[in-house]
């Protein structure tokens, strides 16, 4: 059964499709898959639709500016305490994508309506957001079980592929991901879901009850790559922290065009395949 | 600035006095000055034999946490929020915030920020959401916003438990009435004016026959901030909790995203 | 902070009123709190809303035998392979009780809208079962998103009080419930959850990397107790088994209402207050 | 029992072949014979280099579980379960089921039986649903159920990917035409006849011209239940695997809740 463990990152990026439907999980808790997100730019992955679960970083903004984007659904796109997210920012007042305003809670809703397998969750709120003014694919409907209750209808989210970085995966496909519990939610709703992993578990994680809670069995799961510290420039949880040099260097870098290009060059083919093990360090910050 | 407190410390006394009576207040990220009002709430309430809870988002301290993500909504939605606080590019006198953009010709308008986050949905449900802008100034208090992000007031159909409370900047204290949908001066902080805040603010507002100085922190207060707010919020907000008090703001606490 | 924990599961019963809607948890994997529903039989507590997550065994049939309860809202109440539960037949056919029929899924989608604060969510399956012939609070109604696609609206549940029985809490409240997940949407939905545990952990289960993800934090709870042996004669995975005797003993003596009461006498009334430990020896099998 | 063979070992056999081509197959409680006949298809398909699983709620064993809960419902939402069992205290001609009662004045009907569990949901949404009842006769093969807990077919414009495929019983093997809403007699189990299948059906169904006999298990198949899936079983159900293979079944399982 271990054919669902890939050989790296690279390999994993490798079952993306272009034009793919794709989930990426937010920033905090180090559970964006940023080497898988450097593989997906090498590998030139185009017109994907990324929806951000339910906001994004440093990863929406890597691939807007690198090309890999069409379309981009999200509750916000920010760099945190480092500043707007520039490339972002770029690709949407010049038209180069198509972003789909969100709000957080209602990414969540889309994605359980389709963990659930119902066409639309219904979602208080939202009513008289300029969001909801231009989503044609929201509906203002009545609550059927009361009189004049206007709610707003949201229709599912079924992403091609949900894509993250988990503390732990087995063998076997089972993934650990610790308090993220949205991410069960991406698996669930998600046709296929790619993790990479910063270690392999021995044994499966299903037959450990203090594990099991928090993992998600392999029939969700389209394939697994070890990656270590496959979250950096973020942090994970109780493994790294966050490279506050080279969120900051990005953030100065990515503000033009060929600072971006320079960034790319040196974090993303600049490097040996398997290399991005050590990055921080090897580049100082700013 | 004014006296020997600093600005934040006025801030962050002025917000806790605003959130009496809030069971459980949730901040969001990148907020430390509503993060230490909460603490500094608790610990008020806590003297008082009173059981507050506060979350910050994104950090393991407090004891109450919560991951930010579908349990703090549903928890709002279940009317276990009391407090939250939103911020706005642009607020409005109407109390509508926009953190989407500037400029005409949505999406692709002049200038771009990175998104409504979950206010369209909190600035609903949570009972009391206190607004807060730093710069206050004709480019951030306008007169409508370019792109409701999430509005202040609702038809009366509409289900809204919560809404906006008070105006938090670094001129004043606006308190909002929602049956008119305006914002009323409350309080200029000391060393400002009047004049000062109706010269800065792009929208109409009621200004009351006196309007009295925003109280500065008492010695009391400003021992507890540095002496246990600084520490706690440092765990979220190292840098914050430096520049604001020094070193006794970070030795106490566990800095970074551990 | 530990006015949360309680000295028994008599004092916890003592916090369910009268005509409460109470949620109690299916018996699989021994989160049913048997030893919270002796008390609850004890202190006498009547007109209880009853709503089985989704299904009950025991604890309903005793709660209903006993005349604790006057609707239940449920998608089987039964005892397993020892066969029907004998006491919510004799209610259900005599009329001594309102019974409420629903279909798993849809108990588990009612709570997930209450989990919300969404006044309903849509299901799909039912439509044409008579189960939705007789509910008077459900409604077919058009998907709003696709033409001709009639769908069914659930309402929320909300219940008064979510009554469970856990592996371990700790002093604060905090409650770790293992791979029962459904608790969590049963503690969300409820306005309040009452909890036996099987004995407390030291420290906060909040700030343990691998248990909190389990843990329902101490906001959702209400009061904690600690129940040794508090699902039995039901078993807690990993800890003890189901009391097969009892079990079978309980489907014998409840066929008849003098059996029954002559089972409360033995199992509830006759025993001391915090003696439901060592109960299952103590009185032999069939 | 006819020769070599216990009826259950017949019914295992047949039910594993009615579930040729599921990726994943799950087992409600209650279920040791549609339980033994997921493991030996799994068993089977590995044999060929294909991978299925088996869910069977309630145990830890096999490698994929699931608790039953929300996560199986969910996950028949998703599409992702291919196939199910359900049964009935009565079934009828349209393949209707009921799970709820028997007589009029619902729901004080004359015999209560448990309730729906997820049949009303699972029916709709799983590719192919076996319906499997030990107890042929016309107390349970009615004519028209007296409480429809799941129905058989729905109308064209109710979404519904699944429902009812095969009706398992101690006499037969029913295919069943979701088009027609109708049984057809697939085949009789060795030392029984179609007569004594339609003396004891108390609802219409097609019977073609010629009925073979159900197909005994052969050696292969009986080798693999009784040193393969007889251990496996034996984790929910001891007493099964006992009764049908006597020591066999139970040495290599661990019994009990654990």
């Amino acid at each position: 059964m271990s054919d669902i463990l890939l050989a790296d990152a690279d390999a994993l990026a490798a079952q993306v499709p272009d034009g793919a439907k794709l989930a990426v999980f937010k920033a905090e808790g180090g559970c964006a898959a940023m080497a898988a997100t450097f593989a997906l730019i090498r590998r030139g992955v185009r017109d994907l639709h990324l929806v951000t679960v339910p906001t994004s970083g440093l990863q929406a903004d890597m691939l807007i500016g690198a090309g890999c984007v069409a379309t981009v659904e999200t509750s916000g796109v920010t760099l945190g305490e480092y500043g707007q997210a520039p490339c972002f920012g770029r690709a949407v007042r010049s038209g180069a994508i198509r972003v789909i305003d969100s709000t957080c809670p209602a990414v969540y809703a889309g994605l359980q309506a389709g963990e659930k397998g119902i066409p639309f969750l219904p979602l208080r709120g939202l009513i008289g957001s300029d969001i909801v003014r231009h989503r044609d694919d929201y509906r203002v409907i009545d609550n059927p079980l009361a009189a004049d209750d206007p709610i707003v209808a949201l229709p599912a989210i079924v992403p091609d592929i949900a894509l993250f970085h988990a503390p732990l995966a087995d063998r076997f496909g089972n993934v650990w991901i610790g308090r993220h519990a949205e991410l069960k939610i991406m698996a669930h709703a998600a046709r296929t879901t790619l993790v990479t992993c910063e270690r392999l578990h021995d044994g499966n994680l299903l037959q450990d009850e203090t594990l099991a809670p928090a993992t998600i069995p392999e029939m969700y799961i389209g394939a697994v790559a070890v990656a270590e510290r496959g979250a950096a420039p973020y942090g994970v949880t109780g493994l790294y922290e966050d490279d506050a040099g080279r969120l900051a260097a990005y953030a100065g870098m990515a503000k033009t065009e060929e600072g971006f290009a320079a960034w790319l060059e040196e974090t993303v083919y600049g490097r040996p395949r398997i290399g991005v093990r050590g990055m921080a360090p090897a580049v100082a910050a700013e | 600035m004014a006296g020997d407190y600093a600005l934040e410390e006025l801030l962050i006394a002025t917000v806790a006095g605003l959130l009496e009576g809030c069971g459980h207040i949730a901040v969001g990220v990148s907020s430390p000055i509503p993060g230490s009002a909460a603490l500094l709430r608790r610990h008020r309430d806590r003297e008082a034999g009173r059981r507050t809870r506060v979350s910050i988002i994104g950090t393991t301290i407090p004891a109450y946490r919560t991951d930010g993500g579908v349990d703090l909504f549903d928890s709002a939605g279940q009317g276990r929020v009391d407090a939250f606080f939103l911020s706005g590019g642009q607020i409005d006198g109407r109390a509508n915030i926009n953190l989407v953009g500037v400029g005409e010709g949505y999406p692709q308008q002049k200038v771009r920020w990175s998104g409504s986050f979950g206010s369209a949905y909190l600035y609903f449900m949570v009972p009391k959401v206190i607004l807060f802008r730093l710069e206050h100034s004709r480019r951030t208090m306008v007169e409508a916003v370019d792109f409701v992000s999430a509005p202040g007031t609702s038809p009366p159909n509409v289900h809204r438990p919560g809404g906006p409370y008070a105006l938090v900047t670094d001129l004043c204290l606006f308190r909002f009435d929602r049956r008119r949908a305006r914002f009323s001066l409350a309080s200029v902080h000391p060393g400002h004016t009047v004049g000062e805040v109706r010269d800065n603010t792009g929208f109409d507002f009621d200004i009351p026959e006196t309007v009295p100085e925003t109280a500065p922190p008492d010695a009391e207060t400003l021992a507890v901030l540095r002496e246990t707010v600084a520490p706690d919020i440092a765990n979220p907000y190292p840098n914050f909790a430096r520049r604001v008090w020094g070193a006794r703001g970070v030795s106490g606490g566990v800095s970074g995203a551990a």
